[in-house]
């Protein structure tokens, strides 16, 4: 039977579908405080948009709660500021329902790891088409300032003024423990970067994670600077490109090679190794993301950004409609009849 | 030699053993064909709470009672005529509920030493006269079945799966009940088994003809057609005439239907039905919890489906928060909850009726929803359409009660035409021209349904409040204010669009019976019984707990006395007594057992 | 010159201005510079919403409302007497609630182009009379500043930052306070950067003197100590004190503590004190939800702790599930629920009592617990002390219900002696002679308890039905009955060891004002003005509504008419209509905003 | 403050510490399904219990919902059968509050990884000192079976009747990426081995997370045979043994060989490979546990058992005693009069 809905998924887009980035800006004044990180993220978003070719009636933003959630609020296509932690099993539910959408979820550390956390490596192993972008500022900021589960141990927020005890979550480790077939990491201080990985995530057939580092200006201003200030940034972190060495510092000096399984980071001008002894990335192998992955958190060695893991593999709503269409093949599509009578009936006269 | 038969309009039959007895199947099968037969037909399966109990004992015994007649039959009956006993633990478990001199036929078999110590017996009550009472029929039904298939060996696993059949046959013979509906389904089976459908058939026969050719079997009964309006009928749970509820629903307002659903006891049958429903293009989500399952809906929901979450007590506890959100940004779902014994994990395969309270107010805010609760197994067809076509029309999550009790009970079911369903009517928007999310009907109050995939509908939802109209985030004092009461008002009118309330027996007097949900079959019998009797009593079953009939007011002050039974500690009584400010009697069982008619009789007996 | 001095038995002073304004400290400062003058204060904080909303806009406004004075003082004022509005918007969205003939205090810098762009004024207040019937004084106070501190030049930081001092100088001065606390005050929060504390000193003496020499400034007011009971005393939140009666109650049951909390506005704070009490002893857990918080909750309360948990509605919703487990398992968990304004995530920075449903009702099964409310910031702490009675002594988790409005509003508190507070007695059992653990206290129904770590104890608890007395699994129906009336009755037991209700004035005749929480304040003031007025009326505040004490029917129906004013569409009033069919009368705010006494006021008079 | 429950943690035990298996067992009749996996697991739990010289009024047991939450019912000790999903936060409330305790969760891979996943990555997180025995049976026993998120693709059960569509956790790289430190994985059918493990999940400081396959008889019947039977288990498994070469096979004549990041079987007698070439397990090699953890769902490769990794940290509740100790120390016990008052007070006469 053809439904509504499925005269909705089918109608045409009326003119030609050309986009600039300022269509995707609604005339809302943005409610972040000045110097969020939230505006480095949310303008490559409007940026990409257009380059998709899809329709802006096609493309729904569903958030939970969190200075992030404020996200849909600020792009002009449909969007849902759901309730915490709550985004991904409402975007999952859109999308089974309605595969025909581009399904963003925006999401916080807090949102995502902590009361979401179930959700999130749920929505990893299906492998449901939906990119995820997740603000990590290692802190609960709407609620003014608690430590979150990716707050470093020993942090010292309104709810832990003694210094966190937990050991923080790695994210990307924890999305390739649950199955994730993308897993990235960016930071809101390299457009250029976030840009070309947001454009990547969106690409990605399946689950699509990046974990945005956003500064918190108000509640935990400077989290990030090592990694993307210009002084220390390109010491301390690791871009990883799809077949190529991983080499790293200021000059370029610095690489990662692999001691047994173990990353060590090595100098390129003392003569002793050469870009040939370095690890070369490879976005296909699930092995080498978890070894990168593991060594986010080692302090002698920079951290890994970029794309952690690529692989492909069908998506969950595929699946779905891939055992509908299979079974309307093979049985016929049923009738009200048949499935109202069931195999025991019996007639009165 | 010929043997008396006596008519009867009413008869109850039992029969018990060890789970692995294929008890629910012989069952099932009796009242197939006394469905087939034209009776009216009301089940219960008894399953022990354990998954395989150890042979034998008492919390393993396994049961299933068929109330059938050719009156009106809305219970699955007090008290049992026939108890067939495949073991000494369903003898002791079940004893207490046979009627003074009822028939008793048992497998001797399974009054072995064994297990005469695992029910509890000193020793053998079919030998020690304990059962002088009653007529009992002792056979080795093991023993039987070999002689009469004497010659070809059958293996022992065949011969103790198939003595159900004769046991089956046995009572067939007793209510004179045809054997090609069983043979039939045997033959379907075991197709290609024809060594195990020929012994089948030759057992189900032999139990057959035992009871026709012992002597100590005099008696026949015969019981008559039941009137039944014309029309094809089929047995089913209310369990599954929900799936079915859901489908036909989406199929009558042309949506797609997607079902967002954790399993839980007693509820999962729905789940598993929808399943299975895949070439219907039904969609759902084992999702990783209720909340997930809620949540899943809410997608759905927004999307411009048929929505649906089905489950039971603490799955409903789990839902709440996502249920104020579906009630903050107005989309339609339908919350099936099949209810158990509570609270907490309570007694999960016992029916009650305890969720009525966290149904009407288990949600923080000022966050009302539609309530409906279904009366009967095959009422749950229509409650769930009815919960459909409210929650699409008026833009809200609608919560439909069942129990564990018509959940897994069966009746027969006159199939309808779709044609007769009703039509429901999504309140879809596609025109962009003076579109607003929040600008309502005036007449229902709904918000507009605009979905993904409409150009220039773009907007945005959540659960933040929002301005009335343009559902923009509002924290303007006067606008929350008229929200709330908006959201109030809303729910309130659905009384207009919904049944007046009917009273059955005089319309005003002494007692007026009130029952709702799973009660209504216990409570019409007493009723039909006092009133027959002449007893100035009245009865009304209400299936729309919030809002209600907007006639009920005025009924309740014409009696002197209400009485709501009910399976828990008085909620309706409360609910009732909050809003019509009438002081109500209330019967309290919460036993995990549905009333016996008698008990409520007795209570009304009481007040009269 | 010398000035006109007026006396007052009470003034409401409101500071406003933007976020980066110092609004909430110069709001604290005057209010504990009022309470050391033995004032009764009574004051609120006024968030924006936005974390740092851009500066200037109406929703950046920030606000710190003080009502204080020589009398009873129980709201935080309904009208303003002198607004403090440091820019333009500030002056826009407080204007409204301003007195008639009211003191405007304006800081003209704050009135420039941009800033009266961002208010939405065409034109500038100040300067085109639409203040006139106000006592409006513009000062800019950044030149007064520089002038006063003029040759050491003050970096433009300090200058913005100290602005706020300046303003509250000048209030000091209008109200005649001394300026000691607040310089003390200055010089603890600054210790170590001496030209700071110079600096700042400097502007509050500057603003000060400002309105002593300014000719526009013609009168003073004086307000005359209230008489307040010795001791000592701070001023104090309702969240505050919720923590410390945490702490406290622990020490007087003479229990561990432990809090398993989520964070969520307005009940943050209760965590974050509990956070920094390490050295109290006290053991907490920032959990990764509110299900765990409560879970882990009852983690700690089977293990002997005195356990909580503070949420705000979602977070209840959330913990429904859990609530239900603690209530079978029956073990003592202290819920504090810090109401805001609902549905789904509503209104979350602003007070609302719309959880009362959810509270009483939201659990599936039946599952009954004591609710309590606390009418007052300082009332928390009592409340928080009693919730804990209760659950240790009936084994019981219990819900405390406060709201965003008395949970942030500080009042003066007289701090008290721990010997005065009373005993808690926790059931332990330490014997396991006869020991069993659903064996009841025959006078309270309390369970005992036998926590890990007792040899010869050892015992299986669980969220399934058990048998009375032992505790073990049962679907016995007899049990379960028996189980879920003894649950019941032990909650409605609890009413004979609760304070019976008091009625202020007649204890019979036209109508009964009846407040519960917050409520009380406002209802509290209006009853007394009317009380004054000698009109016929009577009040009762309620602080257990569930059980609600015995005499509470008795006192219903004393009384022709009954008015609940509630945050809420009438909950409180279903509730009494169900528990005791007299009709109520219904005066319902919900605007996120608490009533202010005049809006009770009005609707009594109606009723009269 | 001493309290009553600090008395109580206190308390001597009365008489000698000395137990055998039968002091574990109360007299109930255990109520699981004849040829229950969970016979095999309950014997041997029973039968190490004496070794540690816990005394019975120390040791908890918390389950949740399923089959397997009726543990607690059959050991004779302190026990907790509570909801679905939570045994876990409500174990950490309890071990936090009473470290004196010993505590264990006993769970299903419905409780502990559907329902009960958020619960189970934040304790994983946190190292909160507890044991957790996870009956893995893939499939939903209890509510008789549908499938769950260990239920392999395709699997028909009662709720995938046409298959399941998800892609199935792999618990051990779950419990690795949220941050376990002790991850270890057995089977019903071997007690020796299930024991060895069973006493050193026990004697782990920390969270230890022990995945145990079940077999289920009614719904799930024979879901580990590959692996557990006499016949093909040897060549499909291969045992983790801290400093041992991974060798496996009937006759131990295989081996794994890193091939880069990628372990391979070899043959250790068509002579290519000899014991030299394998790769050596190293329980304390965070990497390696990736690794081994990863290969678990890869058809070519036998399925790793025993222990992938047990690393020291301090855990959650040691860390809040430590820290509730230095703040009395370095600051003193706190008075109640001072926090009453707190900064800001005064007088009236
Ligand atoms: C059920 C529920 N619990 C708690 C809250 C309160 N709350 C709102 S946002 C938030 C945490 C936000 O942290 P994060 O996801 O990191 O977002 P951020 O504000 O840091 O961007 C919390 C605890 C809530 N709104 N709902
Ligand atoms: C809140 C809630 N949801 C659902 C259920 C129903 N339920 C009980 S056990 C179970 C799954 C059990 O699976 P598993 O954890 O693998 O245990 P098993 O029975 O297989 O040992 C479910 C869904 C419940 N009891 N409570
Ligand atoms: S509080 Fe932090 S995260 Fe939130 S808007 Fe401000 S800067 Fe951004
Ligand atoms: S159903 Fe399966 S898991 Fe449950 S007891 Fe029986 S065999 Fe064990
Ligand atoms: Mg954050
Ligand atoms: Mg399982």
């Amino acid at each position: 039977m053809k439904t509504i809905v499925d005269e909705i998924a089918g109608m045409a887009h009326v003119g030609e579908i050309k986009y600039v980035p300022a269509d995707f800006k609604p005339d809302v004044d943005v409610r972040w405080c000045a110097g969020c990180g939230g505006y480095a993220v949310l303008s490559p978003v409007q940026r990409i948009m257009p380059d998709f070719g899809i329709p802006k009636e096609k493309i729904v933003f569903v958030s939970g709660i969190g200075c992030s959630g404020r996200f849909p609020y600020y792009m002009e296509t449909y969007g849902f500021h759901s309730i915490h932690g709550r985004a991904l099993p409402i975007a999952t539910g859109l999308k089974i329902s309605r595969p025909d959408l581009s399904v963003w979820v925006v999401t916080g550390d807090g949102d995502n790891m902590s009361i979401g956390g179930n959700h999130f490596i749920h929505a990893c192993r299906r492998n449901i088409d939906i990119n995820i972008l997740m603000f990590n500022n290692e802190v609960y900021s709407l609620t003014k300032g608690q430590y979150s589960p990716t707050s470093h141990k020993g942090q010292v927020t309104k709810s832990s003024p003694l210094g966190v005890l937990d050991e923080p979550f790695n994210p990307i480790s924890l999305a390739l423990g649950a199955g994730a077939t993308f897993a990235a990491r960016a930071h809101d201080k390299d457009r250029q970067i976030l840009q070309s990985l947001l454009e990547r995530a969106a690409r990605h057939k399946g689950i699509a994670f990046l974990e945005i580092y956003t500064n918190c200006r108000i509640f935990n201003d400077g989290a990030f600077d090592l990694y993307t200030s210009k002084e220390t940034g390109a010491d301390n972190t690791v871009w990883l490109e799809d077949g190529k060495p991983l080499v790293f510092g200021k000059n370029k000096d610095k690489g990662i090679r692999m001691d047994g399984f173990t990353p060590k980071p090595v100098s390129l001008t003392d003569g002793k190794y050469g870009i040939n002894d370095l690890v070369v990335h490879n976005e296909k192998d699930s092995t080498l993301a978890f070894i990168l992955a593991n060594m986010s958190y080692n302090p002698d060695l920079p951290r890994p950004m970029g794309i952690f893991q690529a692989i492909s593999k069908p998506s969950y709503d595929e699946l779905v409609d891939l055992q509908i269409r299979h079974e309307v093949e093979t049985k016929g599509e049923g009738t009200m009849e048949e499935l109202l009578a069931g195999s025991t009936f019996w007639d009165v006269k | 030699m010929d043997k008396i038969v006596e008519a009867r309009d009413e008869v109850t039959v039992r029969f018990a053993g060890d789970s692995g007895d294929g008890i629910q199947v012989a069952g099932t099968l009796f009242s197939d064909t006394s469905g087939i037969m034209g009776n009216e037909v009301n089940t219960f399966p008894d399953y022990p709470s354990e998954i395989r109990a150890p042979e034998g004992t008492l919390y393993g015994v396994s049961a299933f009672q068929i109330h059938f007649g050719s009156k009106n039959i809305n219970t699955t009956g007090d008290f049992i005529d026939v108890l067939v006993a495949m073991n000494a633990s369903s003898l002791k478990v079940n004893l207490g509920n046979l009627q003074q001199g009822g028939i008793i036929i048992a497998n001797s078999e399974g009054f072995d030493a064994k297990n005469l110590s695992l029910a509890g017996y000193q020793d053998n009550p079919l030998l020690n006269g304990a059962l002088k009472e009653y007529k009992l029929h002792q056979v080795d039904m093991a023993r039987e079945i070999k002689t009469e298939l004497a010659g070809q060996n059958i293996p022992p696993k065949i011969l103790k799966k198939s003595k159900n059949l004769f046991a089956l046959g046995m009572t067939y013979w007793i209510f004179d009940r045809p054997l090609e509906p069983t043979v039939k389904w045997i033959n379907k089976k075991f197709k290609g088994q024809d060594d195990v459908i020929l012994t089948n058939v030759k057992v189900l026969n032999a139990g057959w003809k035992y009871a026709a050719e012992t002597p100590e079997f005099t008696k026949q009964y015969k019981i008559e057609k039941a009137d039944l309006a014309p029309g094809r009928y089929r047995n089913i749970t209310g369990n599954h005439a929900v799936a079915l509820g859901l489908v036909a629903a989406a199929r009558k307002a042309r949506l797609p239907l997607f079902l967002g659903s954790y399993p839980i006891t007693p509820a999962t049958d729905i789940l598993q039905d929808i399943s299975g429903f895949k070439k219907y293009g039904v969609k759902h989500l084992q999702a990783e919890d209720e909340i997930a399952g809620m949540c899943s809906a809410i997608g759905a929901a927004y999307g411009g489906s048929l929505a649906a979450t089905s489950t039971s007590g603490p799955g409903l506890s789990l839902k709440t928060e996502a249920i104020g959100l579906a009630i903050m940004i107005e989309v339609p779902v339908v919350i099936i909850n099949v209810m158990r014994a509570g609270p907490s994990t309570g007694m999960p395969t016992k029916p009650e009726q305890s969720d009525l309270y966290h149904a009407m107010f288990g949600r923080h805010g000022d966050a009302p929803l539609p309530v409906l609760a279904a009366s009967s197994a095959t009422d749950c067809f229509a409650m769930t359409i009815e919960a459909a076509r409210i929650a699409v029309k008026y833009m809200t999550p609608v919560i439909l009660l069942t129990d564990g009790y018509i959940g897994q009970a069966t009746e027969p079911w006159r199939i309808p035409d779709m044609k007769d369903l009703p039509d429901l009517q999504p309140s879809f928007v596609t025109n962009p021209e003076g579109f607003a999310p929040y600008m309502r009907n005036p007449e229902t109050l709904a918000r507009p349904w605009a979905i993904p995939g409409i150009q220039g509908l773009e907007h945005r939802v959540g659960g933040l409040e929002k301005e009335d109209v343009t559902g923009d985030v509002s924290q303007e004092p006067g606008n929350h204010q008229r929200m709330t009461e908006l959201r109030r008002d809303k729910i309130e009118r659905i009384a207009l669009d919904i049944p007046q309330a009917v009273v059955e027996g005089e319309q005003n007097g002494d007692v007026l019976l009130l029952s709702w949900g799973s009660t209504y079959g216990a409570a019409k019998t007493a009723f039909d019984t006092l009133h027959r009797d002449g007893k100035n009593i009245s009865f009304l079953n209400l299936k729309y707990l919030h809002p209600m009939p907007s006639n009920l007011e005025s009924i309740l002050n014409r009696f002197k006395k209400i009485l709501i039974p009910e399976m828990n500690l008085g909620q309706l009584k409360m609910v009732i007594q909050a809003k019509y400010l009438v002081p109500v009697d209330g019967l309290h069982k919460v036993q995990g057992k549905p009333f016996k008619a008698n008990e409520i009789e007795n209570k009304l007996r009481e007040m009269l």
